[in-house]
């Protein structure tokens, strides 16, 4: 499609501008030349144009409201509707950050009790709505964790990152100064004990530790991870994305963890915007308390109160408070679920997961077989070997099938990786639809292998030539 | 209201097949002492009808403002009406992050033309996806700076929003950075001799915002000069993007990086978030900064198209040695921008000199008050400092008329009592200002 | 704002081609003395922030009420925030009607299934695409009974809304129809035998309401077998579609046609519209049936896919001897409904009978207050009449908290002095109703 | 698409009821079983699975938000989203049709002001703003008139109608029991002024006129048409439909018409929605304004109450009071616009219509060679003859070119016929790439005529089998 700088003509716009009812003042004798700008090089379109444009390049994407999207790790259910509503009521929308608390309290209550149910829900004794998005949560946690550790007197340089990890947590750990240290997994997909004891020193700060990990397995041992991280005075670190599999089942506090984030776009039901904004709150145990981002919420009778009045606090992460209107729509969700539903969306995951591993493992290799959580993964490999299809390949081809690929090559101890999370919000008829067009797939990579590596074959684009985008990185348009 | 199709037959179908005879057993491998018996504390789950009726009441807790006058780093702006039209197509905002480009053109190629329109308003070589927001961006723009020059001071302007500089404090002080503030002149600019004698050889950037925190343009021109000099990159900033319809973009004075709150483009206020992380860079950075990047090339019958790119930079790839952490960004919020400011296009300048007009108007109908006072000299955009003889109480006055009014400086600047920084944007009718200052009189 | 792309260069590129110097020779067939020189007394032109602001003044002129307890042909019921998100999709809402199928399977299908649920809630064999209205898809209906008998007289129900009479009276009067009145019976219902001999052999057909305007229910198998025994038709209409989660629809009672308004299937109040009117008929008089029709039919390769059909019943084809001169229809309403039903499905009848359970509670209360009484003892839905000592003053105390009251009766019914029509729907809480007999003590 | 009847699984549902908070009482002590229903046929669908059936039918329709929509005598401009938000605002669109008048005052000035408005724009004494489509607006039209020769003791049988009508002006005469005779055009495609001289007897109640007529062409002696149906006492009705032409270029009130009837979805830019909810105001002058339909708004200084208190009233044409909601937008967009917007709309709407026909009429044949309003007419028989292509093959295939057709087969004057409403909200770039595609799709007749008639190629359907449908008649799904 056209760009829309490619469909502008001078003097044409689409949205315009009140005339001024105040006195008008030329430019110039309010801000000298040197403050000002030549020239504007925006698109001047048509609000016709320009709807026709953004409709069409919407109709070139592929959300969760169009078909089933099991990406692994992404926790793509479905978003409700209503909750998309309700966070766009003016009442919500058109509040300054800055607006005093007495115009805020409806604002302010929701918050709170926001925090104190995530808080019981995971068993953390609180929660900051802060950081923007998981990994954001992620670096709030780790902040957190060094404040901790300087605030002891501590000098800990380490944290130890299992090799399942999302790339984020090591990530994470480097941007607030921390070396990171790869931890082994077992040959059942979960922590290598012994590794973890042989690492584990006093100059480990903590562990991250994603549970279920991104193999969707439960850390069986989580009681004795927890205890080696302990007892060396480190700090256990809850990477929380997968938290769709174990709501009401068991509480990352009653595990052991001191600090968790969680991702609302992905447990929550808020949706990923094509990318973002999501939302990635951070609990922690009562020891981090004190560290926790400011501001935060008091509460003193029936009135909220913002305060900034924390003098351990590791600061800020971000302006302002928040994602707000995100942590309105998972607000939304968590209430109109409650204990049961809750309990329910997971069970369901958990349930459907199990059902996509049971019914493809007879045509993928399953590195890790045994009882899955809200996610399982298989390999790629035994296609690779028998007819040169690869996993991508594999991917592509389901994209003419009418499904979003699930999560290929990660985790990466897996060669050639499938992740898939189909979530609670999809019914078997779509999963065995699903399974069905992955066997097809499994047998056209034996019969007609081609057909598959020239896959999709029905986008608007092709496989497009990733090597050249980085080779000639062209990020920005320049008029030919 | 659960959003699960499972109907008990389709449960115990499935329990079969997965060859377990309840679901209970799926969780087996959570130990028993850890199973939870029930969450506690949870109300009941709630129907649509109810979710929808207690989200009114909560949204009606709140106080309605007739008006905005306070800005900091939060702009209410008028948003056309397309640009909630088209954000809201499902196609866009059920989307994840688009790691199948063929799938996914239309944010991909949504996020390029943002990218572009970010480079041409802050006058840079490139510009990324998104990041958080404004002050996020700037931090990471201040870690970047540190790791490019391998030095390990930052300076950041006074005159930069005070949450701002807390941020970059945060993200300093975690990789161990050290930060110190450049003092504002009485114009409520920097002075460029004063950067000039800050600058040290342990400097890696210089870090402002233009418009500043107070409304006033600095001299980035002079101020980049200053760093170049002394070797230190700079770091621009800015508060209300919409200023970029008039001010000169920094990239044009010699900033190295710009980085910059996006909300004014076209995302409401909501209360603080979700905003949007601006970020752009000389060409030369490109592989060295932080965030998802959208760029162009072919497919397989030479047609164009767009995917992510140079991903190499990123967490899921590089891991620890990633340029950021960063995954999920503001995709929908860069959206909400590209679709804003190709509506207006050219009337972006238009909108911004009307910002001028009115924030003009609203000084200098203040400053008629008895006891009121500018404070700064310096030519500004739609924002302004005065002194008055009680701060608060103006401000209580107006909140009474359900007005917010300016925000309290002393606070934050405890050298500018009594201080306000008011706001005036498109959205403050001639009406509205001759009844405040009635008001306040 | 006007929404014209044209730029000064384009407008004269154009005139170019199309051969004239200026845009006003373009209008020369306009006889000069007829060549408006302005438009008298026109507003100027808005921004669209200040059109915004306009729209916005004038909603806050209107009064939100808190609560709505009157129905009597509109009813205030939950929307599903599905239903206006998809109905937003402006693939539906920016189409016209779909001349071109292979553009319009969308909507098409959509309609063929709504006209299939349609049919199934009334117990009829077919549904045309919608009418206007409940009260034309009447009058339709009555004008169309005529023709098929070759009748001129048509029986209604004093029961039926009092609307709606005038509307079948309008259409039968434009006709040269007469229009003749059945009383009710003191139980608010029709009795068969007044109907029966009321049935002369001019009578086309009776017309009636179940739930009738009074929320009671009809027996309509018996006037049905009434109207049979004189070979005259039955046409039954509705008042809430949402007791057809309940009520044994006209359909199995032996009704001909039933019509009925479908504005409470997933559309709003809106003050009375767009509405929707509801047009189903037994098989046998598809071909003389108004409206459109969605068919399902195969394309070139056998695909199963969906066209308008039976269009040479429509005026654009069959002109004067068209069976009804409706052209555009509520197909965007009709989309609604359809995404309602399909939502709700078999909680349609949950839904129903909460409305009863509501309607029972507040009419026992309202029975508890001092010389209140009961009217009709027919069965009923979720609305129902009472007498109470001074029906306005009664409405001025609920509106003065915000409340809209009951219907008042007598203006319609001067039968029915200081009677009141009341409505609950699972909007209205128990503590509304509560706090209501307070008001009301 | 499977129908969403086939998606149904028993036990689902996409929307819940709230449990009672009152007593709930066996249905059948209050009801006899005789008055309840057994089952209850609907679809039981989850609510993503509702979404996605329905996203992806929209995604399976066209409109104007997608591309160029030239069906002519439709004015298929564009919708502005402006007014779809500001029409969708609670303080509207939540109001009972009974609610008191004084909840009501805003949307009670609202319709006045409207009405005033419409008033002004074309000339006429006063508005009713309750018909809901133009063809509901002709009806009321035809019943004031029918009223009016009623109350001055008149019986008159006739109602006259050009050959080039729409369908619904014969219908909507027939439908008030009026007797339709055709009224010829003449060779430039005007009223054939003999034949109306020698038609318009004292029988005749009117002459139902569109001005400009479907042809695209405005009636040059329109003032010797008013007068010869003025002469014999008759009434001029106009069908507004065609309003988009001339707004502030010339009024129908001073042309000489007594009735018309707009449609605000076509020429005030309200959308169609896939077929309605439109609105049809009716404006008449001084003589008819007794009969318009009840309830009409009554102004007492700065209050506006409803009255029925009309005694020569036809009464009502639907309950309630018009489509209110379609009002608001229009309303919203003629504030917008202003008088010199509207002025600027017409213009170049017969700007882009005479482009078009200038550009097109060396390749289609051009019945009526002459400036044109805001449409014009082609003929496809050119085609038919040199190689078989038929209009409507042509039509099939501008769909594989991304348009939308025009308008076919009518007016039915024009044999093959291909009406062409380009609207003012199109720019000279989508003009002239619609241009070369009917240019390119003529040449193609000539080369490579299979190609036009297998159109359209790339659609989810191709052409349908009509007759099929006529013949079997399926209106309503049975489970198979
Ligand atoms: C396991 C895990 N951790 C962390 C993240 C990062 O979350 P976000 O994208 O919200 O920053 C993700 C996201 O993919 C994840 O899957
Ligand atoms: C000339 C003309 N008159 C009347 C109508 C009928 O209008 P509506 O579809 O709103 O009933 C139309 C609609 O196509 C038309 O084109």
């Amino acid at each position: 499609m056209e760009l829309i700088f490619e469909k502008s003509k001078t003097g044409r716009c689409a949205a315009d501008v009140p005339r001024s009812d105040v006195p008008e003042i030329a430019l110039e004798t309010l801000i000298d030349a040197k403050y000002l700008r030549d020239d504007l090089d925006l698109p001047e379109v048509s609000e016709i144009d320009l709807v026709r444009h953004y409709t069409n390049l919407s109709r070139r994407n592929f959300g969760v409201d169009m078909g089933f999207y099991p990406l692994g790790s992404c926790t793509m259910k479905y978003n409700p509707k209503v909750n998309e509503t309700l966070a766009a009521q003016p009442e919500f929308t058109s509040l300054h950050p800055y607006a005093p608390d007495s115009f805020a309290q409806g604002n302010l209550q929701l918050l709170h009790t926001m925090q104190r149910l995530l808080g019981n829900i995971f068993g953390m004794a609180e929660f900051t709505l802060q950081p923007a998005a998981g990994a954001h949560g992620e670096l709030t946690g780790v902040m957190m964790i060094k404040k901790y550790f300087e605030h002891k007197g501590e000098k800990r340089r380490l944290i130890l990152i299992p090799d399942t990890a999302h790339g984020t947590n090591p990530a994470s750990g480097a941007l607030c100064g921390f070396e990171t240290v790869t931890l082994r997994s077992n040959a059942e997909g979960g922590v290598d004990l012994d590794h973890l004891a042989e690492l584990m020193t006093e100059d480990v700060a903590a562990l991250m530790l994603t549970n279920p990990n991104t193999l969707g397995l439960f850390e069986r041992n989580i009681e004795k991870v927890a205890q080696l991280v302990h007892e060396k005075g480190g700090l256990l670190y809850g990477d929380g994305a997968n938290a769709n599999a174990f709501l009401g089942k068991t509480r990352p506090g009653d595990l052991g963890f001191d600090v968790i984030q969680l991702n609302l776009h992905k447990t929550f039901s808020t949706p990923h915007g094509g990318g973002g904004p999501g939302s990635g709150p951070v609990g922690v145990s009562a020891k981090l308390v004190d560290f926790l981002p400011i501001p935060r919420i008091v509460r003193k009778g029936q009135e909220f109160h913002w305060s900034e009045n924390f003098p351990l606090t590791i600061g800020r992460v971000r302006a302002f408070y928040g994602n707000f209107s995100v942590i309105v729509k998972a607000y939304a969700y968590i209430r109109s679920l409650g204990a049961e539903g809750l309990i329910r969306a997971s069970e369901m995951a958990v349930l459907n997961a199990n059902y996509i591993k049971e019914r493809l493992k007879a045509h993928f290799e399953l590195p890790y077989d045994r009882v899955c959580m809200h996610e399982c993964v298989f390999s790629g490999r035994r296609q690779v070997a028998e007819s040169g299809v690869h996993t991508t390949d594999m991917a592509k081809r389901l994209i003419d099938f009418g499904y979003h690929p699930p999560t290929i090559y990660f985790p990466l101890i897996v060669p050639e990786a499938i992740m898939i999370e189909p979530t609670e919000t999809e019914s078997k008829e779509t999963l065995d639809r699903f399974c069905n067009a992955m066997i097809a797939i499994a047998r056209e990579a034996k019969d007609n292998p081609q057909k598959v590596k020239d896959a999709p074959h029905y986008t608007p684009v092709s496989r497009l030539d990733e090597v050249l985008a980085a080779r000639k990185p062209d990020v920005c348009w320049k008029k030919p | 209201m659960d959003y699960c199709p499972h109907t008990q037959a389709d449960t115990a179908d499935m329990l079969l097949q997965a060859g377990v005879g309840r679901v209970e057993e799926l969780f087996s491998d959570i130990p028993d002492k850890f199973r939870l018996k029930k969450i506690p504390d949870m109300p009941p789950a709630l129907s649509e009808q109810e979710t929808a009726a207690l989200l009114k009441t909560i949204g009606a807790r709140n106080r309605q403002p007739r008006l905005t006058l306070t800005g900091a780093g939060a702009y209410a702006h008028y948003i056309p009406a397309v640009v909630g039209h088209l954000v809201g197509r499902a196609e866009f905002y059920t989307a994840y992050t688009p790691y199948q480009a063929e799938l996914s053109q239309g944010i991909l190629q949504a996020i390029y033309e943002y990218q572009t329109m970010m480079a041409r308003l802050t006058g840079m070589d490139v510009a990324n996806a998104s990041m958080y927001d404004g002050a996020s961006a700037m931090a990471e723009a201040a870690v970047l700076c540190a790791r490019i020059s391998n030095r390990n001071k930052l300076l950041i302007a006074r005159s930069v929003h005070p949450e701002y500089r807390e941020v970059v404090g945060a993200y300093c002080r975690a990789n161990g950075y050290e930060l110190e503030e450049i003092p504002f002149g009485t114009a409520g600019q920097l002075d460029s001799f004063t950067v000039l004698n800050q600058i040290d050889d342990t400097v890696a950037a210089v870090i402002l915002q233009s418009p500043n925190f107070f409304g006033c343009l600095e001299d980035v021109e002079q101020i980049a000069g200053s760093a170049r000099a002394k070797g230190a990159l700079l770091i621009a900033g800015f508060t209300d993007g919409t200023a970029l319809g008039i001010v000169k973009p920094a990239g044009e004075c010699g900033a190295d990086f710009v980085v910059g709150e996006g909300q004014s483009f076209g995302n409401p206020l909501n209360y603080g978030g979700p905003y949007l992380g601006v970020f752009a860079a000389r060409e030369k950075y490109l592989r060295r900064i932080p965030g998802r990047l959208a760029g162009r090339t072919v497919d397989k019958n030479g047609r164009p198209g767009y995917v992510l790119t140079l991903q190499t930079r990123e967490q899921h790839i590089r891991r620890e040695k990633a340029t950021s952490n960063i995954c999920s960004n503001e995709a929908l919020c860069a959206l909400a921008a590209g679709i804003y400011l190709a509506a207006l296009g050219k009337n972006l300048r238009k909108l911004a000199l009307l910002n001028v007009y009115k924030a003009q108007y609203l000084k200098s109908k203040l400053l008629q008050l008895p006891g009121w006072k500018d404070v700064f000299s310096a030519p500004g955009y739609n924002e302004f400092v005065v002194t008055c003889p009680d701060a608060q109480a103006v401000n209580e006055k107006l909140e009474q008329e359900g007005i917010i009014g300016g925000y309290e400086l002393a606070p934050d600047y405890p050298e500018l009592e009594s201080a306000l920084l008011f706001c005036a944007t498109e959205l403050v009718l001639k009406e509205d200002i001759d009844q405040i200052v009635r008001i306040l009189k």
